[in-house]
């Protein structure tokens, strides 16, 4: 079994709704000195087979089409433990 | 380096890149004319953002003129505000105004349909708060390509999931819409959005920017890269999906921060802290500084670097074509400044005063100091170009309209109808949308007294005096296809109609109007017909347009899609409480089918489901009729007369029958006169279904003595069958399954 | 002077207003509660309504549990005053720990707006005293998250102490554990409910009235208190 | 400036809707051989300062209380690049 993972962000240009809120609520939970939230997702495969680079292609094909939304998103694709 | 008048002085002769911007060589030649130079960097994108097809309107506007002209009787006592303003304004009496309006993101919607529908949302809603008003509701009239192409799963997914999630997040129910499909629309869905809007008919707020010092604020979300260019590259150009790079930054929408800036909003208009507002929607900063400047004293100072910036990285010229999301633009008296920016603090919205009202004539804009923009307002918001473009009846026209659904076979024994009813209430077109409208909360605010799967949306506006409003929106492009004038006709009438059988008395009217490239002569006639037999309509209905869109350019290669005008009508209801709802409710009620049944099946959905046939003329308009049976339903529902009602359109007679009787599980025997085949499925206009007691003459007097034609074809039955006497019957479980599997098979998440 | 039940406004609350009716078409005055107050002005209840506090962000009620207003509910709510939390508003229950377990996204991962059958399992609470246990109701249900989940621990605990308020009838909506609509805390003041009762008041609006009872209960409870 | 990463996942009782799906469709989308699929959520976050065992605890703080919901949900924390 290889399990690779896959973290799915937008685009720095896109406007990240959620990372902007997060950023406001910090300091008033007692959490100052954040410059900047991002939220993306984060996904965890596990793949038949060894965790070869075949396996990452595989997964890099996955996230291309079906993980990530290439028009607004971007992905990075890495061996999981 | 930043391009600044002084630089355009100093260097007059600079290239410029007008033409990739979607400027014409004379339209970059009045540019230079009107200044007495060659235009800044940020003056040219603005005049190419203000001037795009999008915001200037510069090839319908010759067309649109008619709405204005062709006023019906009434108009003077409905409308507050008309045409013009970012949406017309009608009084509903009790010192309340409606406004409401109807626009479109078509293109975007493609590209990120999530996205491109969750703005379109925020676009019109932001629209309605700008004239002062709370908005109150939002309706979807959806059009998708072929059920079976690749791509429609993917953009009916994602652009109801946009919808939904935007509008279910602002609070605002969702009371009605549309969804079709037709392969005209294959990658090219139409996603016009409305939105309905309540104000003290004392409150209302214009876009102007008037009194001189008086400061302007930029209030919202920050500015980023969103959607620059898209307003003049995405709405002025054909879509073509072989050209990437002509693929504008996606427009994100957060909701939550247009539902603080409605909140904050409300508050600031009840304490009358504006002067004048406008929201930033298309071509954003470009639009809102030149439109309030042009409408009040007429000069604006700002100092565009004062701009919060979410991306530092920016420039001028894409923050003035910057489309970010949910931001608006106020001018406030120095007297009001602290307070105003005491309720965004409030809410958590942030303010910043960027310049000032002048008298000077001219909106000056400076970057760090330097002047970048020097221009005459009105020049952008107002004195754009003009086109009358060529436009010809098509060649095929003729062909098209000979070619009569007559020839094709028809349905004859029994059997033969009801596997045909089967087939037309499974089809896409025909089917239940719940799988769509379950996506949208309908409930919120308390007011929805009406919703899908209602003809019309009705909302409460009074609590204590139960008055209200009814809205529903209708376009049918295989009509307008066949015969535009007509067409547009048939759309008024039918959201006409949808609206009076729930009891609402309409009197106003908002349209879409989606079409193909306006460059080419057979559209341009297409538009021109539309145009004309809408204002037309709306005349003699009594049903003044208040505002509406243009959608150019909806076409892949050189195909246009099915010309699509879409009409939202607003009607009155003077009380909610005596509204009439759709569905059989009474075993036992007699059922009376109001108007005259032809036999019409031209553009039919039965040619269409049944035969893929488009062709022939399409049902005759008559628009006497159509009033004659709204005035009888409204009156019909303030007497309490009906114990429900229907109206008959796509699909005929036997659609509304099985939509009645599966409401509340109850049958119907039907006796139908003549062609069983024409009584059931042809579109007919002018027509409705509705129930009455048993024994009770009261509307079959009424519509005797005005001399409207009706037939009692039989009565509501306990038993879960419909009947068609001497033809056919169906369990209604049998219908209940073809008539809700549709959708969820076609396209739910598994 | 009637009782008077506090409706929590936080920013991108949306059934707050409908809330407020509800309380008042059942005979209570509906005082409006600001996320950021310093006092309960008094009330005798609070609702924690709808809507999608801070755009459910980041997870349904996250951010909203940190507002300035809660830690008076939790301490009166320890006190014994009774809570309402209605659908976003039993979200933030959930999060502040007033009561177990959390909400998930639907199963199915649309938003769904339907009629929803619910059945009050436990009417000894005091915003379901108005019913009879085994009493079946119709109101709305709206959500994206609304799956209840907890571990199986917890779940027994519910179950074994009587803390299922209401559970969904027929098929289940959303993918919650044991069918789960509504819970309580262990002195059953603190009720978490995620379909909509304040949009069942009135035949005008609703699917039907049945969810006035949740108002006119604690409206009871607190008058003859 | 310095940058760490937060991944938060479901626990693994814990239904996972969005995981189930991904996994449901992928063969359909000609990715046969995968064995399960979790989705989680990942945030990027920067802080002002160094990057050290510090910055790495006021991190696990913010998890604990606000990124993640400990009822239903398990994070871990890593230095970003
Ligand atoms: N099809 C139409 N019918 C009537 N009025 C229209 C139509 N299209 C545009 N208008 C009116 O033209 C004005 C400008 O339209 P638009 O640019 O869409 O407004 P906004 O700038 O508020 O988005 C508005 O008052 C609008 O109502
Ligand atoms: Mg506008």
């Amino acid at each position: 079994m290889a399990t690779v993972i896959v973290d799915v962000v937008l685009k720095p240009e896109i406007l990240d709704a959620q990372g902007q809120a997060i950023l406001a609520a910090l300091p008033t939970l007692g959490f100052p000195g954040v410059a900047s939230v991002r939220q993306g997702k984060h996904f965890e495969i596990e793949l038949e087979g060894d965790l070869d680079e075949t396996a990452l292609e595989r997964v890099r094909a996955m996230a291309d089409t079906l993980l990530a939304n290439p028009v607004i998103e971007e992905y990075s694709v890495r061996a999981g433990s | 380096m930043i391009d600044s008048v002084d630089e355009a002085l100093a260097n007059p002769g600079a290239e410029q890149p007008y033409a990739a911007l979607g400027l014409k060589d004379d339209e970059y030649a009045k540019i230079r004319e009107i200044l007495g130079r060659r235009p800044t960097t940020s003056e040219l994108a603005m005049y190419s953002v203000m001037w795009s097809e999008h915001c200037s309107y510069k090839s319908s506007k010759v067309h649109l003129r008619q709405f204005g002209e062709k006023v019906p009787d009434n108009a003077s006592e409905v409308l507050l505000i008309g045409m013009g303003e970012n949406a017309g304004v009608v009084d509903v009496g009790n010192g309340l105004a409606v406004t409401f309006k109807i626009e479109s993101h078509n293109h975007p919607s493609y590209v990120e349909p999530h996205q491109g529908a969750a703005t379109g949302v925020g676009g019109i809603v932001r629209d309605i708060l700008t004239m002062g008003a709370r908005p109150i509701a939002v309706m979807d009239p959806l059009r998708f390509g072929a059920p079976d192409h690749p791509d429609t799963g993917r953009l009916i997914r994602g652009i109801v999931e946009g919808i939904g999630s935007y509008g279910n997040c602002l609070g605002l129910p969702n009371i009605g819409g549309e969804v079709v499909f037709d392969p005209s629309y294959n990658t090219n869905p139409l996603v016009n959005a409305l939105c309905v809007g309540v104000l003290p008919a004392d409150g209302i707020q214009l876009a102007k920017a008037d009194g001189p010092g008086n400061k302007v604020v930029l209030f919202g979300s920050r500015t980023g890269g969103d959607g620059i260019g898209g307003a003049s590259v995405l709405a002025s150009a054909t879509f073509d999906e072989a050209k990437p790079s002509r693929r504008p930054a996606v427009q994100m929408g957060d909701p939550f921060a247009e539902k603080v800036l409605i909140e904050c909003c409300m508050e600031i208009f009840a304490e009358r802290l504006v002067v004048g507002i406008q929201d930033l929607g298309a071509a954003g900063l470009s639009c809102a500084t030149t439109e309030l400047a042009a409408a009040g004293t007429g000069g604006m100072d700002v100092d565009l670097d004062l701009a919060p910036l979410r991306d530092p990285t920016l420039v001028p010229e894409e923050i003035l074509m910057s489309e970010s999301q949910e931001r608006m633009m106020a001018v406030v008296t120095p007297a009001n400044l602290d307070r105003f920016v005491e309720l965004c603090h409030k809410w958590g919205v942030t303010a910043t005063v960027i310049g000032t009202v002048t008298d000077t004539g001219r909106l000056v804009m400076r970057w760090y100091g330097e002047t970048i923009v020097d221009v005459p307002p009105r020049t952008l918001a107002h004195d754009g170009p003009v086109y009358d473009r060529p436009y010809a009846r098509p060649e095929w026209q003729d062909a098209l309209q000979a070619d009569s659904p007559d020839r094709l076979p028809r349905p004859a024994s029994g059997d033969e109808l009801r596997q045909t009813l089967l087939t037309m209430v499974a089809s896409p077109n025909l089917c239940s949308k719940r799988w769509v409208w379950e996506q949208y909360d309908r409930y919120v605010m308390g007011n929805t007294v009406l919703a899908m799967p209602e003809d019309a949306g009705i909302l409460r506006l009074d609590e204590s005096t139960s008055t209200g409003i009814a809205l529903a929106t209708d376009g049918n492009g295989r009509f307008a296809k066949l015969d535009p004038y007509a067409g547009a006709q048939l759309a008024l009438a039918e959201a006409y109609r949808n609206v009076s059988v729930t009891g609402g008395r309409p009197i106003a009217a908002t349209d879409c109007l989606n079409f193909g490239s306006p460059e080419d002569p057979d559209v341009m006639w297409q538009f021109a017909e539309a145009t004309r037999g809408l204002a037309d309509a709306c005349q003699t209905l009594g049903t003044v347009i208040t505002g509406g869109n243009v959608s150019f350019y909806n076409q892949t290669g050189s195909t246009p899609i099915n010309p699509t005008p879409v009409v939202g009508v607003l009607g009155l209801v003077d009380d909610v409480r005596r509204r009439t709802k759709a569905g059989f409710r009474n075993a036992g009620d007699r059922l009376l089918l109001i108007g005259e049944t032809r036999d019409e099946l031209g553009g039919s959905e039965w040619a269409w489901t049944v035969h893929e046939h488009l062709g022939g003329l399409p049902p005759r308009v008559d628009l006497a009729a159509e009033q004659a049976l709204g005035t009888a339903m409204v009156d019909a529902a303030n007497a309490g007369l009906v114990t429900s009602a229907h109206d008959l359109s796509d699909g005929g007679l036997a659609q509304v029958l099985v939509e009645s009787c599966l409401r509340h599980g109850l049958g119907a025997h039907v006796t139908v006169a003549g062609d069983p085949f024409v009584a059931l499925f042809s579109e007919s206009t002018a027509r409705a279904l509705v129930t009455v007691p048993a024994g009770d003459d009261r509307l079959t007097s009424l519509l005797t003595e005005r001399g409207i034609p009706y037939a009692a074809i039989g009565a509501v039955t306990a038993e879960a069958t419909l009947v068609v006497d001497g033809s056919f019957s169906v369990p209604l479980a049998e219908l209940d399954a073809a008539y809700e599997d549709t959708l969820p098979r076609l396209f739910a998440h598994r | 002077m009637p009782a008077s039940v506090g409706v929590v406004t936080f920013p991108g609350s949306l059934d707050d207003r409908d809330a407020q009716r509800a309380v008042r078409l059942a005979g209570a005055e509906p005082v409006a509660l600001w996320h950021a107050d310093a006092d309960l002005h008094g009330v005798d209840a609070v609702v924690l309504p709808g809507g999608f506090s801070y755009g459910d962000y980041l997870r349904c009620g996250a951010i909203a549990r940190f507002a300035k207003v809660m830690p008076l509910i939790v301490e009166a709510a320890r006190d014994g005053m009774p809570v309402l939390g209605i659908c976003n508003g039993f979200q933030i229950l959930c999060e502040s720990h007033l009561l177990p377990g959390a909400l998930v996204r639907n199963d199915h991962r649309t938003f769904n707006c339907l009629d929803q059958r619910v059945r009050i399992e436990n009417a000894s609470t005091p915003w379901t005293s108005g019913y009879t246990a085994g009493d079946e109701i119709v109101i709305p249900l709206k959500n994206g998250e609304g799956g209840y989940v907890a571990d199986p621990r917890t779940l027994d605990a519910l179950e074994s102490q009587g803390r299922v308020v209401a559970r969904y009838v027929g098929r289940n909506p959303n993918g919650s554990y044991r069918d789960i609509a509504g819970i309580c805390n262990e002195a059953g003041n603190v009720v978490g409910l995620m379909p909509h009762p304040e949009h069942a008041i009135e035949d005008l609006t609703g699917p039907s009235t049945d969810g006035l009872a949740f108002f006119t209960s604690v409206l009871k409870g607190l008058v003859s208190a």
